[in-house]
Order: C-alpha cells, then structure tokens, then sequence
C-alpha cells in the first residue's frame, strides 16, 4: 500500500496541476489510489504500455499541430493599416495527400498492437482460478466455486495466478434482475460490465500483494456512487489460510444448531455463549435478517454446492472483512482517522456498524421501500422492507453483540 | 407547400418523365403482384426444404420492387428518389444486420482483460 | 403547379421531394423494429408463439392492403387523366381497403389477447405488437389524407389539374404497403421456429 | 430583431383569421420567416443554456470536495442527467438549427426553406418537448438514469423520471426529424441559379451533412425510445431479462443513434468555421473539395462506430477488433479538416476579431478532443479509461471546445448579419480569452483525474483516492466559476450591443459568401433580386478580381459586369474602425427602396399565382396553425408519461385537427395550396 504524499510532494503537484497544457507530459509523476497509470498485474501491464505508447505519439502531434497553429497565427497576422488582399491559394494536393497519408500510417502503426492485443486478452488464460463476481445494487458479492466460499466487497485473490471472474448481475436472488454494473479495479484490469441476464467475463492477475481499491463504473441508479470493491491480493500461503478460515462455519451458529427444536423454541442460550450474543442471535433470526443475509454458516462450506442464496452480503465471517455497505465504510478503525487510506487498526468501528444496522438508510442512499437496500429498524422511522416498528436500541445492541462473533 | 419564389432555374438534368404507365400496365402488375402472393400463400403448405425462406425472400422482393418501380414510379422518376430509397433500405439492412451479429457475438468468453 | 417546379434546382416539386426524403427515413424506423422482433423471436416466456398466427386469415388482409396500391395508382392516374369522378372513386376504395386492414387488424390483435399474446406478456409479444401496431398507426393515417384529399376534391381546395397532391399522397400509401410486403414475409410467413 | 418590411395583403379564407403581423409578440407566435424561427431558436437555447448550467453547477458544487454532502444522491444524479440532455437536445443542437434555419436560404440564395410552416412546427415542437422535459420539475420527476437511458435501470427506477426522458426526448426528435427533411429538401431544390453543389459554402454542405445524419439518425432513437416508454409505462417487456428482454439492444439502439448524434453536434460547428477562417484570413478555404469530402466522410463513418461505446458492455472480440478499427479512422477526415483549417491562414492577412478567436479556439481545443478519442481505440485500454472522467474530459473538449466555439464563433461572425450591429470587440475578447481559461481550466483537469481513476456519474467523490484527484476536482469547480463570468460578459456584451451596438454595414467583415449581399439585417424578402451564382466565394469574387499580374484588388464600381446586371446604386454602409468598409464597393450595398422599386417593375417573383396587388416578391405568409398544431404534443406527451389514455386521445384529436386546419388554410393568401407533407411530421 502506499502511503499519502508529503507535504512537499503535494505542493509541487499543485504547482503542475496549474500546467495543464501540458498535461500529456506530466502523466508519469502523477498518484492516486484507484489509478489506472500504475498496473500491478499483467492484464493492465499490457493496454498500459498500448496506452502510454500511444500517448507519447498524441503528445508529438499535439505539439506539432498547436505549435503550427499559434505559429501561423502569429505569422500570418495582419498589421494595422495593411489592407492588401493575399493570393488566392485554393488548396494544394500534394500537401493534401501528405495529410491524409500520414495520420493513416500513424494510425495503421497504432491498430496493429492493438488489434493483436484485443485478441490475446479475449483468450482464456492458462490455469486460471474462476471467481463468481455478482452485482447487486449497490455492493458486490463474489463467490468461490472451488472452495464453496462467499464474500462481499473485497474480492480476496492469490498473487501470481490469473483469476477469471465469471460476473452477472442479481437482484433479490432472482439472476434474469437487476441492473447493469461495471467491475473494475483499475491496477489489475479493465472494467467489465456485468449485465441481467448474461454472463461476462474478465481476467485480471495481482503480481504483488496488496489492497487495490476499485469502485462500480456503470451507472447503477441512486446510489452508484456508493458502489464501490476493493481487491486483496494475498501471497498464495496466505490465502490458503484465507480460504481455509472462510470454510469454516461461525462457532455461535455452530453451537445454535446443535439445540433441539424445543430449546430454540425456548431461546435458550447454549453453554459458553454469551447472553447477550445469545439474543442476538435469536434477534438475527425473528427480525428477519436471515431473509436478506441468508443463514449464518453453521457447517463447514467445501464447493460450488454449499453456496447460499441471499439478497444481502453473507455475513458468516463479516469480521474477515475491513469495510462493509459496498466498502464505503471502514468496518476497522484506522491508524489516521482523518487519513482514508491509513492502515486498519484491529479496533472495530462498533459505532459506525451500529448506525448502519439502525437506520441503513440514514446512512446510505437506498429504496428499501422499492426492495433495493437495506430497511431502517430504528422506531419512527420508515420501516418498510424491513421489521414493523423496527427495533429498540438495546436490541439493535443485541444484535451487534452477535455480528461480533463472526470472525 | 409551394416554395417561395425563387429564379432558380434547373442545374440537374431533369429526368422527370410525365409518361407514368397506362391503367392496363397497373392492372397487370396487379396481377403479377396477386400472383406472388399466391404463392407466398402456398409455401405456408408446401415445404421447400433448404430453399424455403430463401424464395420467400425472393418472392417478397420482387413484390417490393414491383411496388416501388411502378406504383411508386421509381423506375420512370428522377435518380435522386431512387438514390433516397436505396440510401434508406441498405443503410437500414446494414446498421441493424451489423448490430444483430455484433449482439450474438457477445454470449460468452469475452472477457477485455 | 408546373410553372413552381420548374424554378425548383432539381427540377422537381418539393414536397414531392419531402415526402421521399421522409420514406427514406421511414426504412430506419420499421428497421428497428423489424430488428427487435427477430431478436425475440424466441423470447416468448413461456407463453404463445408465432404458432398463433392465421395466415390464411392475414393473407387475405395483406392481399387487400396489397390491392389497395392498385386502386390508389388508379386514382392518380384518373387524376392524372383530369377525371375527377372516377379519382374520387378510386381513393374511397382504397381508402375503404385501408379500413378493412385496419378492421382486420384490431380484430387479429383482440383474438390474440384473448389467446394470451399480450404486449406485456413477453418480448415477443412486445416485439409483434408494436411493430405491427405502428403500421396499422401509418395506415391509419394514410387513410385520414386519403378522406381528406377526396373531401377536398369537392370542396376545390384539390383541382383537377393537380395530380401531383395524389401522388404524393399515393407514395406515402404505397410506402406502408412495402413495408407490410415485407412484414408479411418476414413476421408471419417464414416459419423461423 | 430582424427588421422586415411589406406586409403582405391578405384576404382571409381560412378558419382562423390570417395573422398579418410581421412584428411584435404576434409576428413571432405565427411567424413562418426563417430567420424569426432562427432567432427564436437562439433565445430558447440561451434559457435552455441556463438551466443546463445551473445543472452544471450542482455537479461541480458536489464535487468540490471529497464525501461531500451537499446534495444527495438522488439530486445529483437528476442533474448531470438534466445537465446532459439540456446541452446536447436543448443546447447544442437547436443552436446548430438556429443557425440552419437563419444561413442555409440566405446562403444558397433562397428567400426561405422549402416548408415555412414545417419550420414553424418544427420550432414550437422543439420548444415545447423542452419545456415538456423540464416540467417533470413540477412533478418532482426529473429524469435521473443518465441521458444515455440504460435499461434496465431506466424501467426499474420508481417514479414518472424516466416516462418524461422518453416522452421528451421523443417529442425534441420530432421536431428535429421535422427540420432535417425540411432543410435537405431546401440545400436539394432550392439553390440559386448557378449554385451548383460544388459552389456551396461549406457551411450549407455541413448542414447537408447534418441533416442527413438525424434524418437516419433520429427514427432509431424513435423507436428505441418508444420501446423504452412501453417498458416503463405500458408494462411491455423489451429490455426486461426476467421475461428473456434483452437490455444490450437498448445500448444498440441508443448508439447507433448515439454516436452520429456526436457529429450531428459537432459537423454545423464546422461549417461555421470553414466560413470565417476564411474571410478572416482573405483567402478562400484551403482544399475546399477535401473539406466537403472530409465532411461527408465523417457523417458515413459516423454511422459505423456506434459500438465503441459498448466495448465493456457486450461487445465480442470481432466487434472489437472492427469497432476499434473505424473509431481510429474516422481521425483521418477530421486531421484533414484541422490541416485545410490551418493552412487556410497561411500565407493569408489573418485578422483576429473575436469570431476568428473562437475559430482558431475551435482548431486547438477539438484537435485535443481529437487525439484523446483516438485513445478510445485502443480497445483494451479504453476499458480502463470509459467511464472515467478521461472520457467527461474528451467529449468536453469536443462538444465544448468544439461544437461550441464554433458555434458562439458563429453568433460574433453572423451578429451583425441579424441585427446591423456589432458585438462590443473588447468585451468579446474578454469574453473569448476567460471562455478558454475557464474552459480549459474546467476539463483539462479532468483528463487527470479520469486517469487516477475517478469514474464518471459518481454523486459522491471518494475520500480515498487521494489529495491529487480532490485537487483537480476543485480546479474543475473553478474553472466553471470563471465560465460563468465569462458567460455573464458575453451576455452583457450581447444586450448592451443589441441596444446600442454600433452600426455594422451590410458587409462589416468583407466576407466571401452569399448572404452577406443581403443588407444588414436582412430585410424580410432576404433578396432583392435573387442573385446568379458563377463562383464559389460569389460575394468575394464580385468585390474583388485578379489582374494580369496576379494581384488581387477590388473590382471598381459599376464594373462587375461578368456576374449580371450592376445593381442600382444606393448608399453605402460606412462602417469606422471595422477596417473593410472600403473595400465594398457600392454597387453591392442596395437601398430597400430602390431595390423593392426594382423589384416590382420587373417581376422576378416567378409565381403566376402572386397576388398582383403585391411586389411580386412572393414570400410564405403568417399561420398560427404550427404552433396550434404542435400544442397537441403537451397532452399526448402527458398521456403518454402518465399512462392516461383520455390525455392520449385528446392529444392525437389535437393534432389532427390542428393538421387539418394548417392543410385548409393555403400557404399564401391567393396561393391555393396543400401541404401533406405537414402531415408526416
């Protein structure tokens, strides 16, 4: 990750950010998390270097074209009190020819490497490791069909292996709805659109570790602007143990499921489990999140078979995750609260995740009404989509208690 | 909606030929055009195998150029109607035959990179 | 009339030349839609398919629509020929045929609601009724000009030495037919399934 | 503004009573003169502009800073949607038909179009579908899913938004399919004796061009629009997966609609520039042929390149490769155009009012709009740039800085042509210099923050991507703060030299083409006398002739014997300090009075229906019917939006009604005419 710019380093970016004519020249120096100038994986080394080749030859016939034109206007200016008529040129074919040959051999030398790298990367690469991408309004979840594991947000992906992600749009469950979305993380690959109703894919490939911000690039309604995806790029020891914890079911649930029909009637709490947790969780249940969220995993998870289908993000292990609501809000305090790009403390924002559990739209624009988003449950406020009367503080608390287990 | 006046006078050829086709001549097209139809009609019970839709495509192009060359006078008209119909009828077939396969290309396995 | 025509650059009138300019964009539009409906041919969503169509009842009506072209290069001709009565006769019969289209029509779209095609029933569905209905809507309104060009014939706002409002009119007419020409062939008759 | 003259005699014979007046309210409500619909155009658009900047406003405001809460999420999606459909149907393409309707007759030498009142309507159309648009601000329903309308988003958004983009957007096409096939069959059949095809100003050929693009261009979006206001009002199932609709035929139709519309926007600027690069530099257009040529080609190419907006969407590596393909080449007409521009100015006696300013702006700013389209080609690398702001910035620099200095280069270079007066020059180049700064200083940035990654259409700009993309977003906010000062002295400039401007002449700028012949402003009949045509600049080759040994000078008065009769002297427009006065010879410079007493001892009027009572000159008369007519559009718009059946009915009856009250009444009183074409409009 890179840290954020010294005072004097921003100064001097000010200073070239007032040089804009010529801003082709200064494309180099230039930083930001999400930019597209700095591939970090194959998929955007290549249309990068396409990209930058081309640029420098943009940049040559802008010179050239602004400089003749300032040149002949400065030339051909007429002085006060001049009032001879110029011959009347009316073309010139030869220069006409010149004009049209060049800019077409330019553009020939351009179409090549680019008609050939159109075809390369259209090509399924070699031993790639396929992730399920899908677009929601307005988060994304991917789902991990070798390993049956399902997240939301942060596309978690091994270092040095091509990853090709399978994307589609959904809404409500329901794969022929939703809207159309673009996935993008701009240092790994291009953007690609998921669509209702198709299936799309891209590649991408991470060749260091890192956590590469992205964000939705399709215009997806109301709140696209809070659409955003990060990805994770682990060394591939690191994400075997990754997917190897996300395997595994949440100990809470695990020990729920092991009461009978009877005691869950009761809610009874089994042993070593909290009581406030335990409320929680029967809170999780009667308040119908489980009908957005899905069940909380209490087995272990192995394959494609295992996935469940939910409106909302899979919360089994909500924790595992820095950032939740489509990664607009940091889940784990940061070291520079003022810094958006500091690195996480293991604190967690309980007081960010309490109000979006309260009241989500208050937070993040949403039509919970409409069944896009998650409802409020904050008493006196609209409900609808959601629970009646929504839910009092002490429960709302309750609940948190147990979304604090999900490791 | 008579023009305003103006003085032009005539810088294209004028092919405009007032000889239109008799009733009779109308009549047989008619009859030509009936026809065809007919035998549209009768594909609708005799198969014709490989060659089914391809003389359906035929016959109804004969039946779209006896329409447009006689009634509508193409044939005997000026060249820029001719030109406005065709500009019309091959861009049309063009735009939408290229957006169909670009639309059935796409199904799967085009990923950008 | 002639005396306007022959100052025009083209030597030709220009609302005749309006008119084709217009039908030249005319194929754009029944384009699209033509495009749609093959699109979704088989997008019927589990409900009726082109199965449902009658053609022995739609070719009689496009036989009737493909007749009208005559009767209306009859009327112009008899206009052409200064023979006003017969060129009234002429337009109420093609205009009478438009009717008998349009009539047919209505009747084929209500028999397949009741059959359960319905435009919101499927893209399908979608598809051939706003494609067919904008046709009917185009010959809906030829026949509104035809009633108006053979109500002016009498009023003297039409004289008979102005053939010219005929044929524009007849292009028009003869334009729709084209364009269910192909409709014919392409929606109803070949069996794509 | 335009003063007129000779109101015709009129004998009422239709169901209203004929309007007379030339003048006032009245004259312009039933006006069928080209140029008061021209200027009409003019002032809407200057309202639309306003509106479309105020959108503007709120998108930059927002912007301003990172995670800013200003407005929320629904405000600022409604007006960069408003922002976007504002300028591109309300701004800049009526402001190219503002000046098709005031140039293409008098350039060709026409004294109107070929169907005055098709004008009309086309007008009163335009006008009503934008008010239409904006009215969803009434019913807090402005439209909000992006001027490009994707489904499925567009049929799912709750609320009337999207019905009033599809009925407005619809009603604004009518009007333009309306003009397009009136002003082809204008350019085609209405040219002056001896103006051929390859004499016309490139202006008229742009136009040609133009026309001919939204006459194919528009029927596409007709349909695809009609489609998209069945799915959202009527429940039909086009774009929508769940019943197997397919939601990239929208995308299909929208831009093979889409893209020529880009040229539709930009190709009138052009003309304007090929028409006062020219006079400005004292030398005709370099390479004329090829500009013509150049121009034709784009609008072809044009029609071929649609689905470089859809390379992430759903287009296959075939569709790639040749889509890319066509996007690259398309930069070879338009480097022909920047070059004949340019050398256009070499070796010539370039003068820099404020009209060339915005010209040579012209040239510079769309050759950078130029080369960052040609990075749009570059397929796999145009996946990370769509969707960005590297793309807000390109077709900034093209629409912006080039659709609309070309266009506001031809309001300084024609102002003079519509009222006899002159726009303050200092004023205008205050206005030019703070338009470029403010300009550049707006979207250059813009490259820069697209390429760190800023995506477009966000109401919210993201915290973490960093200090430099904050930096550019607030050097964007303002360079808008200066586009609207700059705005505010050219309309400064724009009432005070309408007021009390300084007389013009007919000729202030010793221009080249026909319309410059007319007087300042152009009198109601535009011509006197329609003029014979024998040469390409016809104006310039009347003023001026070249000797023997090669130099050019202006031809004495009276001397002009080559190109018809001398016209009869009058007095001439002196106009100080704007340099060329001299250089009009007087035969040129024609009094109203002796030219109408030409005109009526020699009838050129050619009509033998003309009323004889009148000057023989015989010009299209007043009709309220365009704009009764057009008015039926509001309740059919409504019943359309509103899925009220009552409402369509009353509007269609409307219509027809107003139809058939525009066929009864003739086009002049004493002209016993029809018009079916009015009725396909």
């Amino acid at each position: 990750m890179r840290r954020i710019p010294s005072r004097r380093s921003r100064q001097r970016r000010t200073a070239r950010g007032i040089g804009l004519a010529v801003m082709a020249l200064v494309l180099a120096g230039c930083s930001g998390e999400q930019t597209m100038l700095d591939p970090k994986g194959p998929f955007s080394q290549d249309p990068d270097t396409l990209f930058k080749y081309v640029l420098i030859v943009a940049a040559v016939v802008f010179v050239f074209v602004q400089g003749l034109i300032i040149f002949t206007s400065w030339r051909f200016r007429r002085k006060d009190g001049d009032n001879d008529i110029p011959e009347q040129v009316h073309g010139n074919t030869a220069l006409e020819i010149v004009w049209t040959v060049i800019p077409l051999a330019i553009l020939v030398a351009i179409a090549i490497p680019t008609v050939r790298q159109v075809i390369a990367l259209a090509e399924e690469p070699d031993g790639a490791m396929v992730v399920e991408v899908i677009g929601h309004r307005w988060w994304w979840e991917y789902r991990y069909p070798d390993s049956g594991v399902i997240t939301a947000n942060e596309l978690v992906i091994p270092v040095g292996t091509p990853i090709r992600l399978e994307m589609r749009a959904e809404e409500s469950g329901a794969p022929d709805r939703g809207v159309l979305h673009s996935f993008w993380v701009p240092a790994l690959a291009g953007k690609q659109d998921v669509i209702p109703g198709r299936v799309s894919t891209l590649n991408m490939q991470a060749d260091e570790p890192g956590r590469y911000l992205g964000q939705c690039a399709e215009y997806c309604g109301l709140s696209h602007a809070n659409m955003r995806n990060r990805a994770v790029a682990l060394e591939p020891d690191d994400f075997e143990a990754w997917v190897a914890a996300q395997q595994q079911p949440s100990e809470v649930a695990a020990a729920f499921a092991g009461l009978s029909a009877a005691d869950l009637e009761a809610e009874v709490v089994p042993d070593g489990i909290d009581q406030e947790v335990g409320r929680g969780y029967y809170l999780f249940q009667s308040a119908n999140c489980v009908a957005c969220h899905g069940q909380i995993n209490a087995e272990p998870v192995a394959s494609a078979d295992d996935f469940v289908a939910s409106q909302g993000p899979n919360l089994t292990h909500l924790l595992s995750r820095r950032e939740f609501a489509g990664a607009i809000f940091d889940l784990y305090e940061r070291e520079d609260p003022d810094d958006p790009n500091a690195d996480f403390t293991d604190q967690v924002d309980v007081e960010q995740l309490t109000a979006w559990v309260t009241n989500a739209p208050s937070q993040k624009a949403m039509t919970p009404e409409d069944g896009v988003g998650m409802p409020s449950f904050e008493p006196g406020t609209d409900n609808t989509g959601g629970l009646a009367g929504g839910l009092p503080p002490e429960d709302i608390d309750a609940v948190i208690a147990y979304l604090l287990t999900m490791e | 909606m008579a023009d305003t006046a103006t003085e032009a006078t005539t810088d294209v050829a004028v092919t405009h030929d007032d000889h239109h086709p008799s009733a009779r001549e109308y009549v047989q097209i008619a009859g030509a055009l009936f026809g065809l139809t007919a035998m549209e009609f009768s594909t609708y019970f005799i198969e014709f195998g490989p060659l089914h839709i391809p003389l359906l495509l035929v016959l109804m192009g004969i039946k779209f150029m006896l329409v447009a060359g006689f009634f509508m006078h193409l044939k005997f008209d000026t060249r820029v109607f001719r030109q406005l119909m065709i500009t019309g009828l091959v861009g049309a077939m063009t735009l939408y035959l290229a957006a169909t396969l670009a639309l059935h290309e796409f199904p799967a396995g085009a990923g950008l990179g | 009339m002639s005396a306007a025509v022959e100052e025009t650059s083209m030597g030709i009138d220009n609302r005749k030349l309006g008119m084709w300019v217009f039908l030249g964009s005319e194929f754009m539009f029944f384009g699209a839609f033509i495009t749609a409906y093959l699109l979704y041919l088989n997008t019927t969503a589990g409900g009726p398919t082109g199965e449902i169509f009658d053609i022995v009842y739609t070719s009689i009506s496009s036989f009737v629509l493909l007749m009208s072209s005559l009767t209306m290069v009859l009327a112009h001709n008899a206009h052409v020929h200064g023979d006003m009565r017969r060129m009234r006769l002429w337009i109420l019969a093609t205009a009478l045929q438009g009717l008998v289209f349009v009539g047919g029509q209505a009747y084929e779209f209500t028999k397949f609601v009741n059959e359960g095609l319905v435009p919101t029933g499927s893209p399908f569905a979608s598809a051939f009724f706003v494609l067919t209905g904008f046709h009917g809507i185009h010959v809906t309104v030829g026949i509104i000009l035809l009633l108006g060009l053979w109500s002016y014939t009498h009023t003297g706002k039409v004289k008979s030495d102005q053939p010219l409002k005929t044929e524009i009119i007849g292009l028009y007419w003869h334009f729709v037919d084209i364009i269910w020409v192909i409709i014919f062939v392409v929606v109803y008759l070949i069996p794509w399934g | 503004m335009a003063t007129t003259t000779a109101p015709p005699q009129t004998r009422s014979r239709s169901l209203l009573s004929r309007p007379t007046a030339l003048d006032g309210l009245k004259g312009y409500l039933a006006t069928t003169d080209h140029k008061k619909i021209g200027i009409m155009y003019f002032w809407s658009v200057l309202v639309f502009f306003f509106f479309g900047g105020v959108a503007s406003w709120v998108i930059r405001a927002q912007l301003a800073a990172a995670e800013n809460t200003l407005v929320n999420e629904e405000v600022y999606n409604q007006a960069f949607t408003l922002h976007g459909l504002t300028m591109v149907f309300l701004v800049v393409m009526p402001l190219g038909a503002a000046f098709f309707n005031y140039l293409i007759p008098l350039q060709i030498g026409a004294r109107d179009v070929a169907f005055p009142r098709l004008n009309a309507f086309s007008f009163w159309t335009f006008l009503f579908g934008g008010l239409f648009l904006y009215s969803s601000l009434f019913f807090q329903a402005v439209p909000n899913g992006g001027w490009f309308g994707y489904a499925p988003l567009s049929t799912q958004i709750p609320g009337d938004n999207m019905a009033f983009y599809a009925v407005g957007l619809q009603i604004v096409g009518i009007a333009s399919l309306s003009a397009a096939v009136n002003f082809i069959t204008t350019i085609l059949n209405m040219r002056a004796p001896g103006m051929e095809f390859m004499r016309m100003p490139v202006f008229v050929w742009m136009s040609l061009v133009t026309n001919f693009l939204l006459l194919f261009a528009l029927p596409i979006i007709a349909v695809a629009l009609f489609m998209l206001n069945g799915d959202v009002v009527f429940g039909t199932q086009f774009f929508q997966p769940a019943t197997g609709g397919d939601p990239i035929l929208w995308q299909h139709l929208f831009w093979l609609f889409g893209h020529p519309e880009v040229y539709i926007m930009i190709l009138p600027a052009m003309g304007i520039v090929s028409e006062v690069m020219p006079t400005f530099s004292r030398k005709p257009l370099f390479g004329y042929t090829a500009m013509v040529f150049a121009g034709v080609a784009i609008g072809f190419i044009g029609f071929g390149v649609w689905a470089h907006h859809m390379f992430t969407s759903a287009v296959g590596p075939i569709g790639r490769v040749a889509f890319g393909l066509t996007t690259m080449f398309i930069a070879v007409p338009t480097g022909i155009k920047i070059f004949n521009w340019v050398f256009t100015m070499w070796g010539g006696k370039v003068r820099f009012t404020t009209a060339m300013l915005f010209s040579v702006g012209f040239v510079s700013m769309f050759t950078i709009g130029g080369l960052s389209g040609v990075t749009h080609a570059i397929v796999p690398h145009d996946a990370q740039q769509t969707d960005t702001y590297w793309i807000v910035a390109h077709f900034h620099y093209v629409l912006f800085g080039g659709a609309l200095f070309g266009l506001v280069s031809g309001i300084y270079y024609y102002f003079p042509k519509v009222t006899g007066k002159l726009l303050n020059e200092t004023l205008g180049k205050w206005h030019f210099w703070t338009w470029l700064i403010g300009f550049n200083l707006t979207f250059g940035p813009m490259h820069m923050s697209g390429l760190l990654g800023q995506p477009r259409r966000t109401a919210v700009l993201p915290g973490e991507l960093g200090p430099d993309v904050l930096l550019y977003n607030q050097l964007s906010t303002a360079g808008v703060a200066v586009l609207t000062v700059s705005a505010l002295i050219f309309l400064f400039n724009f009432i005070t030299s309408l007021r009390s401007g300084e007389a013009s002449g007919d000729d202030p700028w010793d221009a080249r083409t026909l319309e410059w012949m007319t007087p300042s402003p152009t009198p109601y009949v535009n011509f006197y006398e329609i003029p014979t045509v024998t040469a390409r600049d016809e104006f310039w080759e009347r003023k001026y002739a070249e000797t023997e040994d090669g130099v050019v000078r202006p031809v004495p008065m009276g001397a002009s014997q080559d190109h018809g009769e001398p016209v009869p002297v009058g007095d001439t427009a002196t106009v100080e300090g704007t340099g060329n006065a001299s250089a009009v010879p007087d035969d040129i410079a024609v009094t109203e009075d002796v030219a109408l007493a030409k005109v009526t001892s020699d009838d050129h009027g050619g009509n033998p229906d003309a009323a004889d009572d009148d000057h023989h000159i015989h010009m299209p008369d007043p009709s309220y019917w365009p704009l009764i007519m057009c008015a039926g559009f509001i309740p059919l718009g409504y019943g359309l939006t509103f899925a009220a059946p009552t409402l369509i009915v009353l509007g269609a009856l409307w219509l027809m009604i107003g139809m058939f009250g525009w066929i009864l009444e003739p086009l002049a009183e004493g002209d016993d005419d029809y018009d079916p074409d009015a009725v396909h409009a």
